[in-house]
């Protein structure tokens, strides 16, 4: 089981702040491709990657990450603080 | 100090608390960041990540006191909903000569700006839409190399 | 506002009058200079070219509303005996973005720091010399072309 | 006549922050030259003019600076502000 959550237009494209999911996928990009196949609303979050960051266990991350032992992996665009 | 808050601050009552505590300080820099009405704004809606944005933070912070030798450095930085003219963030720091304490309040700057979690809606009359990353900010950020 | 006094002034309350005076600004940054004890520094005394100051400062403070599209830019400076801890000038900047008000306090920095007409004499226990330029401040000043 | 003012340092040496004088000179380095003659303070603070800085009527100059019109002369050290 791992939990993934999204923020931003990833989470309102999606539907959906967070979801626990149980994957096989060794890294992020495999995890992508899993949840990507699930729906036309993950497809359609995740169509353009180059628009999309990854933190796993809040960390960022990039998309080769492995996630074998990760807790949560989360999906957002570019950051806007400050 | 960090805080990461949904209730607006007092910049002027941050300031004097920061000032009283950085003996052996030269130079006290702070920044702050106000909601403005361009294109008819009419609110802001700040989302973050709570589990990651505190300790993100933490490391910016603890970059920046290592690199510039600050003495000392906070942070305050809101989230919900602000209209315009509402400060959404500042941060405050010092060190014995203002190089540094100009130097390590961009830093943060361009960190935060970039990479704490935290994303901007607009809302306008007509609609909402998030806020894009610019360019701009990222090569603001390349020059910490 | 500029303004040139021996009395104190309170960090805050100034940066709070000039966050609220600057409609349109999205940044605003505020440097305050301090005091240090370094060396065993008992106080600090300050004397300024009074028929020179004011007209020195507001050429500054044009120069950097104009070269860095600032909204607005005060600066306070003391003059007199200042003890260790004690603020001695502060500069307020705002702009729409934070680069430019960035930009335009440490512009105003450089030029208070080595082209307005004040001079700094410290007090030890053992006597009191006049501090000396250093050739760094002529070094930052420098990068304003 | 022209009124010749002092800071800091020059202004211990020289004895007084300000004076009134009667002088034929046209720029500020003759000014200097003349100050310089008077007695052993003035020569004494004008020994090094690289130490030395000059407002004309308030505005900073270097020591060509025509002195025919002006009101006032201001010498100083390098300035040490903020």
């Amino acid at each position: 089981m791992i939990t993934v959550v999204y923020f931003a237009w990833l989470r309102e494209r999606i539907g959906t702040g967070r979801e626990e999911i149980e994957t096989q996928a060794k890294t992020v990009a495999q995890l992508v491709a899993e949840l990507s196949a699930q729906d036309s609303y993950h497809a359609a979050a995740f169509a353009d990657l180059r628009a999309v960051r990854v933190a796993v266990d809040q960390v960022l991350c990039d998309f080769d990450t492995p996630i074998a032992a990760a807790k949560e992996v989360a999906f957002f665009p570019p950051m806007t603080g400050g | 100090m960090i805080c990461v808050q949904s209730a607006p601050f007092d910049l002027g009552d941050i300031a004097n608390r920061f000032a009283v505590a950085q003996a052996g300080a030269g130079a006290i820099v702070t920044f702050s960041g106000v909601v403005r009405g361009d294109g008819g704004l009419l609110a802001l809606e700040i989302e973050h990540y709570p589990a990651m944005t505190l300790p993100a933070i933490t490391d910016m912070v603890d970059g920046a006191r290592a690199r510039f030798g600050l003495l000392d450095a906070w942070v305050i930085h809101r989230y919900g909903r602000l209209t315009v003219g509402e400060m959404i963030m500042m941060v405050a720091t010092s060190a014995p000569h203002r190089k540094d304490a100009f130097a390590g309040a961009e830093y943060l700057m361009d960190y935060l700006k970039s990479r704490a979690p935290f994303w901007k809606k607009e809302h306008h009359r007509d609609g909402a839409a998030w806020v894009a990353a610019k360019d701009s900010d990222e090569a603001l950020l390349a020059r910490w190399g």
